[in-house]
């Protein structure tokens, strides 16, 4: 590709400028960055639950989230991620210290300790976030996004789905809702060819994902998930429509989990060509070649994105370690907002069951 | 928060009006009377369910609503009890106050999931509060068969972060939904459909907005030897029996109304008890893992010392309900149960 | 159409013979003959619980099941009917003593009284019975045929779903788990415009429901329901194809619930024009007119069709009528087959708790 | 009946073959030795679940299952809960004997439409038997949050028709599994995954084929004191007590291992109740709804006039389980708080 001189502030693709090129490089280093350092979190101990990587799939996760107009304010759009969706919760305003801390379990940490890897919630900036039981939060998000149609906000939700998970009921009434209201929602399919062990053959029987868009009489597009400008175009796209009060875009995004399901999960049911020839599609590696072939950024630029991602990501590690667990009597607080749930009368000062 | 679409005609529905006209109402009309005030008072508050709109619902609750709110508010949703009831969930999250009808409350079982894990956890997730209610008809006697007759508190009252309401009668009813509204908690909220038509059950209710708090239980009778503790439907079988009880055995028989499932009022159940000894609780569900046995630990932990018999139970038998008149009678507890059961008691 | 003189037993249409196009007539007017008895007995009270008729869709019922293979010994193909489904079940080999005595909870019936309208199975004719829960029938027929295709045998599943329930989570993991484990199942969308007072576009934005067939990777058909002729055929063909092992077929049935949702539904949500159309377009009296001018029925023929099925109904009904309920006591029993259910100890002889 | 298509290798998979090498098993891998063994005794016996497959389950139950018996009878499903169980409802019409596995109990959820009106009432709605096990893993304390930790016990404990299995060891576990499989009735067999590789709970177990009947208790420990009616992971919390117990207070506690929770071996506890008089309840499951209540309940229908001090409960406090280690271990019932209660009730 021809080099060219360009305004840095002017559009070089898909209506991106330098900075947002640059920008979308270092949501995709953080991403990538936050994850290994937190796998060496997970073998020094400091992790108790499952850790799940998105390696491989930064680039859609980031590009999609990318389309989305992020607000602090809880004016803005909203997402609901899922475990492949750091990146995402990066471009909306999550941080890697808040990353680091609901995986450890702080008291500090967004849940307060209560939840695990990135169940956490914050309105502020637009982040909806999940339960372990797939598809609930499909039917979730259209009725978040019900609510802003009907007071006439004009934001947008975007969705994550493992091809896994839609073969959920949860999954198809979620985007039957969304599709029969007109919701403004755009359900990203993570078609990373494999639910845990189960290959997309045993998912379904649908050659493609996007084939269900007709079935809901919603708009449906397929992209290569890894190439990141061409996800960010169909993702602008499709949250334009939603926008527009076109309702819900069905948009499968093919990519690969480059790991196994979770950091237990050695993936030896995967063929070994299958990895590797996936391994030459990193999504991180696709774009950075590109930048740099485009001149969209010089190495040097890259190397300051890695170096800032590097001094946050260990900021943030040190922090969230040196934080404490919530103390054991906050469980009683917060499961209903009037009801008051007391400590068991085994561990009153007199024990005495008539008290509790 | 921008305006809410608002509704297409000014003409309140006709059985949502007799309040206002100082005319008794049924078990069903003090319900959507509750409703209706609830969503002129807030903006936020709207209904999802199955032909809840045009139709006004299976039971005609809602009749006239869509009308006057408006369809936006007034959603007829399709059949996707999971897919409605987390849509709700969602609408909750930003500020709404979602309504959900369950056509009959059995069709909540699909809706378990997104109920149990999601709904009930979000204050707890610090996902913010869930102020939703989940309505709709419950219970047995009207040969509909084991899929329109369904109690359903069981199935939730283990789940916390729930709250589960049960009426008994039209001022309870509509205060009760109107609390349900205005609670920041998730409500499951049934309605016996037995009593919805039943005429001897009418009563002029207040003309001023009034609310009943979830969480306690009324005395619907006072009595001094034997408490029953019942709730729904079954408060008026034991009334019932507590009239002949009176009559021709000189007994006095207390009857607690719960009204609220969850949470229990534990002081009012130990208060009754310390007061007659005996208790006798009366549920149209089934046996084996009714409330009825943690009412009955709730005693043992904080009454133990009062009681001067076991803790019985009259229930529904181990089954499903089935659609046959004499079945349907053989398996539902019925008052000539609730009878023999007291006289038990008292002789213990 | 000319007249043509044929063996009574040779093929007339779409590989059916005169006798089999009687046949086919004779379900259809059992059908409508049996629903309009119940009217009558439920107008007198006889019938506690709902009532709904078929009116209308008879003819994709009856047709569809006749393309089907049924046995009474258990060995034939299965169907998993829904309300409006009366043709079917007789088709089967139901009978309308037995729909009588299950709608008036009879103690001789089908389900001995315990269950309502057609909610009763027959393995030995096929017939899985519905709960009232809808979709839930999609997943247990695709496992009911699961079972079938894992022991070799060749028998294939055909089930009736409303437009409604396709928006069900349960029809939807029901359905696909039919297509990955291709299941012989033949899926029929009786799209009949409502679902109870809910129309089409309520319940999803699909513009015709054979779409959805793509997204889960079977084959999809749309024929008029009210066409008998061309709905056995299409019918026909989703068979072969299940029992040929080419897995389950989205059969969309076009046709027209005449009636309202059950008996209490004054059906006053409908359009006038949209039910005057309908009613012109009845199924049955299209195939009786149809019959006599291809000439594969006479007057006669059919005139004596019409009395064997009023004698058929007016005779069962009679018997229905006079059959007792089951006995009250029977209700503790077959909740399981090893568990006793005692009743309660409030009626027991000497009443006694320790005792029951 | 055809014939069953059979596996493709004929090697016994390694961590089956224990109990033939007179080896100690697992929890684990009695369940897998139970399973394996039921599945080449009957052909109508096969698998279905996420990943139970190639993978052999998230907890690798089924390892080299489906090596051996061929992926026909070791299904790997789609994520649908709902239609997997649904559809070996149907396999059992066909006169198959499935065995479904929730990944996490707790995602039973999305099935429990299915499972409590379909699969429960098929034998009382006239439709057949219906053989079918659902297993998987359940309980706290491996700092997995609120949605891998669940006991799913009260979910159905109110649902006629269905079987409930909680076995607390190795020998109990395989006995247990085959004897859920050889049931005619739905049988839920909850595996608390905190047993599944304890080191010190591995027993050799007989060689010879048994079983473990459905809904009778174990007397774990004798006693004349107290008793502890509890399962699962709590017996072993209650023997560690009850060690301490006779050590340093002189006291002989009973404990029942209830194996069963559905039907409840109502025998066992009258009995144990009339020998002791005093009974303290502990599951791991939360509290209010929790099964203590209809022990309770129970024991006052049958055994009032024995009991000499309340019945008491040591459970989960009403949370969901959290995250965090100092959470999870305040929620969750601990040993010292089964002492501290036992202690009370001896002294009462
Ligand atoms: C209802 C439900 N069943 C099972 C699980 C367990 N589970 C967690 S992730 C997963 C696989 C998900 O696959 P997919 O949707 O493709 O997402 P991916 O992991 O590939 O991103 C499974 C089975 C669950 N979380 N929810
Ligand atoms: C899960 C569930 N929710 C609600 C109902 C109540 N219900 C019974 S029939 C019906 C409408 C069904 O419409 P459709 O599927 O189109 O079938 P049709 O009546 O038109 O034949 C509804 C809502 C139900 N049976 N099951
Ligand atoms: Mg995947
Ligand atoms: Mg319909």
């Amino acid at each position: 590709m021809a080099k060219r001189t360009v305004a840095p502030d002017s559009e070089l693709v898909a209506g991106l400028t330098r900075r947002q090129l640059q920008e979308i490089y270092y949501y995709l280093a953080l991403a990538r960055a936050a994850e290994e350092r937190l796998e060496i979190l997970f073998r020094q101990g400091h992790v108790h639950g499952g850790l799940y990587r998105s390696l491989g799939q930064e680039g859609e996760s980031v590009a999609c989230a990318y389309a989305l107009r992020p607000r602090t304010d809880g004016t803005g759009d909203l997402i609901a991620p899922l475990i492949r969706n750091t990146g995402a919760i990066f471009v909306m305003g999550g941080t890697p210290l808040e990353y680091f801390r609901q995986y450890l379990a702080r008291g500090a940490g967004p849940s307060r300790g209560r939840e695990t890897n990135i169940h956490f919630t914050d309105f502020a900036r637009g982040i909806i976030g999940p339960v372990s039981p797939l598809g609930t939060m499909m039917e979730v998000l259209a009725g978040a996004m019900l609510a802003c149609r009907m007071r006439g906000e004009d934001r947008v939700g975007m969705i994550w789905c493992g091809d896994g998970q839609t073969s959920t009921g949860a999954w198809h009434e979620g985007i039957n809702f969304a599709a029969v209201q007109r919701c403004p929602v755009v359900v990203v399919i993570e078609a990373n060819r494999w639910a845990f062990s189960t290959p997309t053959a045993l998912q379904t029987r649908a050659k493609q994902f996007v084939d269900k868009a007709v079935g809901y009489g919603i708009a449906g597009e397929r992209v290569d998930g890894n190439d990141v400008i061409a996800t960010y175009e169909a993702a602008r796209r499709a949250v334009d429509r939603a926008r527009a009060g076109e309702g819900p875009t069905l948009l499968e995004a093919e990519t690969y989990r480059l790991r196994g399901h979770a950091q237990h999960d050695a993936q030896d049911y995967v063929p070994a060509d299958e990895l590797e020839q996936a391994q030459a599609r990193d999504p991180v590696e696709l774009f950075r070649k590109r930048l740099l072939a485009a001149a969209w950024a010089t190495s040097a630029e890259l190397a300051a994105v890695h170096g800032r991602v590097a001094r946050e990501v260990e900021q943030a590690a040190q922090q969230a370690v040196a934080d404490p667990y919530p103390e054991a009597e906050e469980a009683c607080a917060g499961i209903y907002t009037d009801v008051e749930i007391r400590p068991p009368w085994t561990r009153l000062e007199a024990p005495d069951p008539a008290r509790a | 928060m921008a305006t809410i679409a608002q509704g297409t005609t000014r003409t309140k529905p006709d059985h949502v009006r007799k309040t206002e006209r100082g005319e008794a109402v049924t078990f069903l009309e003090a319900i959507s009377e509750g409703l209706f005030e609830e969503m002129e008072r807030d903006p936020r508050v709207f209904i999802l369910g199955e032909d809840v709109g045009v139709y006004g619902g299976a039971f005609k609750l809602t009749r006239g609503f869509s009308d006057y709110f408006g369809r936006e508010r007034v959603i007829d949703t399709p059949i996707s009890e999971a897919g409605f009831t987390g849509a709700a969930a969602g609408a909750a999250h930003m500020g709404m106050r979602p309504v959900v009808e369950m056509q009959f409350m059995d069709f909540i079982a699909p809706a378990y999931d997104v109920i149990t894990n999601y709904i009930a956890t979000s204050l707890w997730r610090d996902a913010g509060p869930m102020p939703l209610v989940i309505r709709g008809p419950v219970g047995g006697g009207s040969r509909s068969g084991a899929f329109h007759a369904q109690n359903v508190e069981m199935a939730f009252f283990h789940t916390p972060g729930l709250k589960i309401v049960y009426p008994s009668n039209p001022y309870d009813a509509k205060g009760l939904i109107k609390a349900a509204i205005r609670d920041d908690n998730p409500v499951i909220f049934e309605e016996h459909k037995g009593l919805y038509r039943a005429p001897h059950l009418r009563q002029v209710l207040p003309h001023e907005d009034y609310i009943v708090p979830l969480g306690q239980a009324r005395t619907a009778r006072e009595g001094k030897d034997l408490t029953i503790v019942t709730y729904g439907m079954m408060v008026h079988k034991s009334l019932e029996a507590a009239a002949t009880l009176e009559k021709e055995d000189g007994l006095a028989v207390e009857i607690l109304d719960l009204r609220s499932l969850l949470p229990l009022d534990e002081d009012a159940i130990v208060a009754s008890v310390q007061k007659t000894s005996r208790v006798l609780i009366v549920h149209e569900d089934t046996r084996t893992g009714g409330i009825a046995g943690e009412i009955a630990l709730r005693i043992n932990e904080k009454a133990f010392a009062w009681l001067d018999a076991p803790i019985l139970r009259v229930t529904a038998i181990d089954s499903p309900i089935p659609y046959a008149p004499t079945l349907e009678d053989y398996v539902l507890p019925q008052t000539a149960d609730i009878l023999t059961a007291a006289r038990y008691l008292a002789r213990y």
